[in-house]
């Protein structure tokens, strides 16, 4: 027939279905332009199995939402174009390492957040009295450099299923909270940089990294916890050391 | 030492290695030195015995791995397997004793 | 086969939301009364859902040398075509001098700063005066991050992944009793009754085919409260910012924003034959204020002159390529991982539906017409009239975030009180939400689309009668197939697809509302564009309009704004008054 | 995880790599230290015993087995210090690349011992 258009190309993706068990489901979806991954796993919800779960919010890497495991390796969905992933016309989708599945692709993160804060990953006011002014902290000096060197962690938990001390030790804080501690050590304007040293020195705390680099490699944002936790293992060692711990 | 453990674990494993590296350099270097034209126990006692710098050196070295290697050890048993906890602690001491035993045992009789 | 049984707890406080106004309120009332429990659902994360979050440019408010409270409150107005309730504008510029220092003192957001340590302030569009706080282009997430951190740390509950889905009245009527909600992961009911109940759910415009906000939204505060017979005020005024991203079909990064900085920095928008067309509607050409270059963009899409995905073009390759490289790192790389290349070739965009300015009538300590529920955030109307100005999004949400916590804590301590809920209109609001379970499955991602074009084509940016009322038609239409309509399935567990069915649902109701107070709005102010009447109308006789929900029908009214600190042709700044008397 | 039975592509970069080595490596001389010191002892007390033993390491499967440990100390030292570099200086972005020059050395010394082995 020649009014036939030619069939759209398509692409097999196989995707985690069930729990803690279950198995990978191949699907196919139709290849579009400028697709990505959030996109096909969309594809499949909304036109061949309403029952797929997974997680999304903002659909532009900010909110840190939609992380899985793609062909092995831990992303962040809604800016990874399927061009980049799907070599041989395969994708493998997963849920993230790491975590507790809730079902399907959707984990439960709620144990990356614990640990941010058993890191005391929160700021904590240093002048109770100094409220109506902003702290003078130069751009260019190396704290505020440091500082914003992690701060724009989106708490996606690539590194966190990235990381293999995570799966080999359930209690290790990992990448992202160090890497906040890391900033908070780091912000002149923080009043507990001891505290914030003691529970990064913790017993499941920076030492336990081995320096992967996995966490580096993978996080979306560019951002290097290695060297976030390489400098809290120097700090935390030279407080050991002077018995401030 | 306070409840910091794997901090002070950390401290030592990593002083310990700071010990190590020059050490393995000049065995290294002794190695690749000495096998030239084959070894026999003489050659090695004649070139240790009555030397207190060999001693030293190498009596810092056992020293140094006896601390290094079983924190190491304790923490590949403690990632790959599931003993955990206080009986795993002992048993890296233990190791640590082995080694400072043997490491005595084998500078003595070098010297 | 359907499970409808209904768990049931308590809580001093139940906040709905965790974006600027929930996670403030949450806060406030903990520092106000910490003896109290405070519970935050949320239909997403905490902390990783709603708008808040995704604030590029900034935090507004009136703290440079030379700037004034007065001269933001004029911006204010004038920006909101004096359709602003004035005590809530006066309340929301004052307060945001308080916030912007506890934001960074107390919960540690760490924002930007000149080179010699002081805050950096930076312009942003339809302002008098650099204003605009920031933290790189993502101060929202700072904002965010920093707030959900500073939750997680005291003893304020969290019931994540909790979609609300009904406010439920006390059972003598009065006031509220507690909220129904769905527990997401396993579809269970839940009803938590409260003293105080905050709604901070957000609103967000995601009715129309191309929008900016998370996907977690979808009106389901303005739905709620209209059904539990609140009053929403100028929700004709829908603010599009004038480029979003299209990416192609089913892609759901499309409509998301491309900055405005473009365009300030000299960024051309083309259309489909590649030629500039804004300096033909405006001598500020691509510079123009949001709204007059979202109906130029329109204008030229109507005509057809448009790219392959339909829309238009912005392009910075006539610039000094690596400069804007650097200057718009995160959105050449958004836009490269999208397979666009931002600095040197051509960028399809379009206007893109951002924010409602209406929503609930609420005063300027947080409270509703109905006892007990509190309102703040995007939920709200009133604070920015006819238009928004960037930058007062997020100072609208914190500021009065903070305030309903103040509010609730030290009221539900002297006069909350539990009451019992009307047992019918939980059963009601189960049963409605069960509905889909029991009908024949339906294409639900269609019909979202028909949603979405119909408020685009005829509920858009250049409205007329005619259109509109094709509009209310279709809506009503689609309104009918919906209730038809099931998702097949009877397995409630972390089921998007019937999340998708309640979105559409909330989403209809709020679009009907949005058509019919753009008919009774017979000029054009602000965001809202009449074809029928370009005029802006008599400013000294503004009014701004009411809707309510009248059983099944709509009913929609005006009201006269009350000038109540400044009128149409004063102004409060000094020196302005001083000349304009000279 | 159980159940999830998939590869762990993440693991396939560098410096996964250079960990996988440097910690067999550590366990593999770990295990040879003792055995290493109880044969020195023997030295004395029984030279013509370590003596022999001595020849059996003439056995060029041995000497295999002893280039393998010379590789393997020199592989853990270079790791080592790559990690002292990483942990205890300030972070710079030839970190990335210091892998490479890490198994360089280690590669170097093995066959350096090959090389003089008679
Ligand atoms: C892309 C983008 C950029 C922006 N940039 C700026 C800017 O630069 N400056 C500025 O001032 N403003 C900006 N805004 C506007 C600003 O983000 C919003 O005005 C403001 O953040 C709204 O805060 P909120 O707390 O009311 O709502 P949100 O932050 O959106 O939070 C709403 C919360 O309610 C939850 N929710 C929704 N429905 C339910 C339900 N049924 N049950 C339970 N929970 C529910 C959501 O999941 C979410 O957690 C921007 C908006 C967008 C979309
Ligand atoms: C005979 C000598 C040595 C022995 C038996 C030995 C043994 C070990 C063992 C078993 C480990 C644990 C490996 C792991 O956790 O993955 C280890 C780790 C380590 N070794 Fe050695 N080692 C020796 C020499 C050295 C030297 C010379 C250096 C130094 C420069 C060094 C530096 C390190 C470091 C830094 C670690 C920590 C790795 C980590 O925690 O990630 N070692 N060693
Ligand atoms: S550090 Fe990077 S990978 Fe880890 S949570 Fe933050 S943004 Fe995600
Ligand atoms: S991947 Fe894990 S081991 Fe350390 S460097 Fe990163 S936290
Ligand atoms: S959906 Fe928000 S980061 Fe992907």
């Amino acid at each position: 027939m020649s009014g036939r258009e030619p069939p759209e190309p398509e692409l097999v993706v196989e995707i985690w279905r069930g729990r803690e068990s279950g198995e990978f489901v191949p699907y196919r979806v139709a290849r579009r332009e400028n697709q990505t991954v959030l996109d096909v796993v969309s594809h499949v919800q909304r036109r061949i199995d309403p029952t797929l779960s997974y997680r999304f919010a903002c659909r532009v890497g900010m909110c840190g939402s939609c992380a899985m495991t793609v062909n092995g390796i831990p992303r962040w969905t809604c800016r990874t174009r399927v061009d980049r992933v799907a070599g041989n016309g395969r994708v493998r989708i997963g849920p993230l390492r790491n975590m507790p599945v809730i079902r399907d692709l959707a984990v439960d993160m709620a144990p990356f957040f614990d640990k941010w804060q058993r890191a005391t990953g929160r700021f904590v006011p240093s002048d109770a009295d100094n409220r109506r002014t902003f702290a003078r902290v130069p751009p260019g000096s190396r704290e505020r450099q440091a500082a914003d060197a992690g701060i724009e962690c989106i708490g996606c938990g690539v590194c966190y299923a990235a990381c293999d001390v995570v799966a080999w030790n359930s209690d290790y804080l990992g990448p992202a909270a160090l890497n906040r501690v890391w900033t908070l050590v780091n912000d002149s304007r923080d009043g507990a940089r001891r505290e914030h040293l003691a529970a990064a020195a913790g017993d499941a705390g920076c030492h336990q990294c081995h320096s992967h680099q996995a966490c580096m490699s993978y996080c979306p944002k560019g951002l290097n916890p290695t060297a976030a936790i390489a400098g809290l293992k120097r700090e935390t060692v030279k407080s050991l050391l002077r018995g401030e711990l | 030492m306070t409840g910091r453990l794997e901090a002070w674990l950390y401290v030592a494993q990593r002083g310990s290695a700071f010990v190590l590296a020059p050490l393995v350099v000049v065995h290294l270097a002794t190695m690749i030195y000495a096998i030239r034209g084959g070894l026999s126990a003489e050659e090695i006692l004649s070139r240790t015995e009555d030397s207190a710098v060999w001693g030293s050196v190498y009596g810092l070295f056992v020293a140094a791995v006896a601390v290094h290697a079983p924190i190491g050890v304790r923490s590949i048993v403690r990632e790959m397997t599931p003993w955990k906890g206080r009986s795993l602690d002992v048993a890296a001491l233990l190791f640590c004793a082995l080694i400072v035993v043997l490491g005595v045992r084998a500078v003595g009789a070098l010297l | 086969m359907t499970d409808n049984t209904v768990a049931y707890r308590k809580t001093d406080i139940l906040i709905l939301g965790s974006g600027g106004a929930g996670l403030f309120a949450a806060l406030h009332a903990h520092k106000a009364a910490p003896d109290l429990d405070i519970t935050v659902a949320v239909k997403g994360l905490l902390g990783k859902c709603g708008c808040t979050r995704m604030v590029q440019g900034g935090y507004n408010v009136a703290i440079g040398t030379g700037d004034s409270v007065e001269r933001h409150f004029m911006d204010t107005v004038e920006g909101g075509k004096w359709l602003n309730d004035q005590d809530l504008a006066w309340t929301l510029i004052t307060t945001a001098i308080e916030r912007i220092h506890e934001l960074e003192n107390e919960l540690g957001c760490f924002f930007d700063r000149n080179a010699d340590g002081s805050v950096h302030l930076k312009a942003f569009a339809g302002q008098t005066y650099d204003r605009t706080v920031h933290k790189g282009d993502l101060t929202g997430i700072e904002i965010i991050n920093r707030l959900a951190e500073q939750t997680w740390a005291r003893r304020i509950d969290r019931m994540e992944e909790h979609r609300a889905i009904a406010l439920i009245p006390a059972r003598d009527g009065g006031r509220i009793s507690g909220v129904l909600l769905v527990d997401v992961r396993d579809g269970r009911f839940h009803f938590v009754q409260a003293k105080a109940v905050l709604l901070a759910a957000g609103g967000g415009p995601t009715m129309y085919r191309y929008h900016t906000p998370s996907g977690d939204k979808t009106c389901d505060g303005m739905a709620m409260a209209l059904r539990a017979g609140l009053t929403l005020r100028d929700m004709e005024m829908v603010q599009f910012h004038p480029t979003g991203l299209i990416a192609g079909r089913d892609t759901r990064i499309t409509g998301t924003i491309i900055e405005e900085g473009l365009r300030g920095a000299g960024g051309h928008l083309l259309n489909g034959n590649h030629e500039r067309f804004m300096t033909s509607y405006d001598p500020r050409g691509e510079r123009a204020t949001r709204d007059i270059v979202s109906r130029a963009m329109f204008e030229e899409m109507r005509q057809g002159r448009t790219g392959p995905n339909d829309g238009l073009f912005i392009t910075m390759r006539h610039l000094d390529r690596d400069l804007v490289r650097r200057q718009f790192k995160g959105m050449v790389e958004r836009c490269a991982d999208c397979g666009f290349d931002l600095a040197g070739g051509l960028v399809e965009v379009v206007p893109t539906a951002h924010y409602i300015m209406g929503g609930v009538v609420f005063d300027t300590s947080c409270r509703t017409s109905l006892e007990g529920l509190f309102a703040a955030g995007e939920d709200t109307g009133g604070v920015h009239g006819a238009n928004r100005l960037g930058g007062n999004g997020v100072a609208n949400s914190t500021v009065f975030g903070g305030i309903a916590g103040d509010t609730m804590g030290p009221w539900v301590e002297k006069s909350g009180a539990f009451a019992d809920p009307d047992r019918s209109a939980i059963d009601a609001a189960v049963a409605h939400g069960l509905r889909p379970f029991a009908k024949p499955r339906g294409d639900l991602l269609d019909m979202r689309e028909r949603l979405e074009d119909i408020m685009w084509d005829d509920a858009g940016i250049i409205r007329d009668p005619e259109r509109l009322h094709r509009a209310r038609e279709a809506l009503s239409g689609l309104g009918e197939e919906l209730a038809e309509t099931g998702v097949a399935t009877s397995d409630r567990a972390f089921n998007l697809t019937w999340h998708d069915w309640l979105n559409l649902d909330s989403l209809i109701l709020v679009s009907r509302v949005i058509v019919e107070a753009a008919l009774a709005r017979e000029n054009s102010r602000g965001a809202h564009f009449r074809d029928d009447f370009p005029e802006e109308g008599d400013l000294a006789t503004s009014y701004f309009t009411t809707a309510r929900l009248d059983g099944e029908r709509i009913g929609v009214g005006t009201a006269p704004v009350e000038f109540s600190r400044v009128r149409p042709g004063e102004t409060l700044i000094r020196e302005e008054a001083e000349t304009a008397a000279a | 995880m159980g159940g999830m039975k998939y590869a762990i592509a993440s693991r396939n970069h560098p410096v996964y790599w250079a960990f996988v080595l440097h910690r067999a490596s550590g366990l593999a001389l770990a295990v040879f230290v003792p055995v290493h010191l109880y044969t020195l002892s023997l030295a004395v007390r029984e030279a013509a015993r370590f003596d022999a033993f001595l020849e059996w390491t003439e056995n060029p499967l041995v000497k295999g087995g002893e280039a393998l440990l010379v590789l393997l100390l020199a592989g853990h030292l270079a790791g080592g210090l790559r990690l002292l570099a990483l942990e205890f200086l300030e972070w710079r972005d030839w970190q990335k690349s210091i892998v490479a020059i890490t198994l360089g050395i280690a590669a170097a010394c093995g066959l350096l011992f090959l090389m003089n082995a008679p």
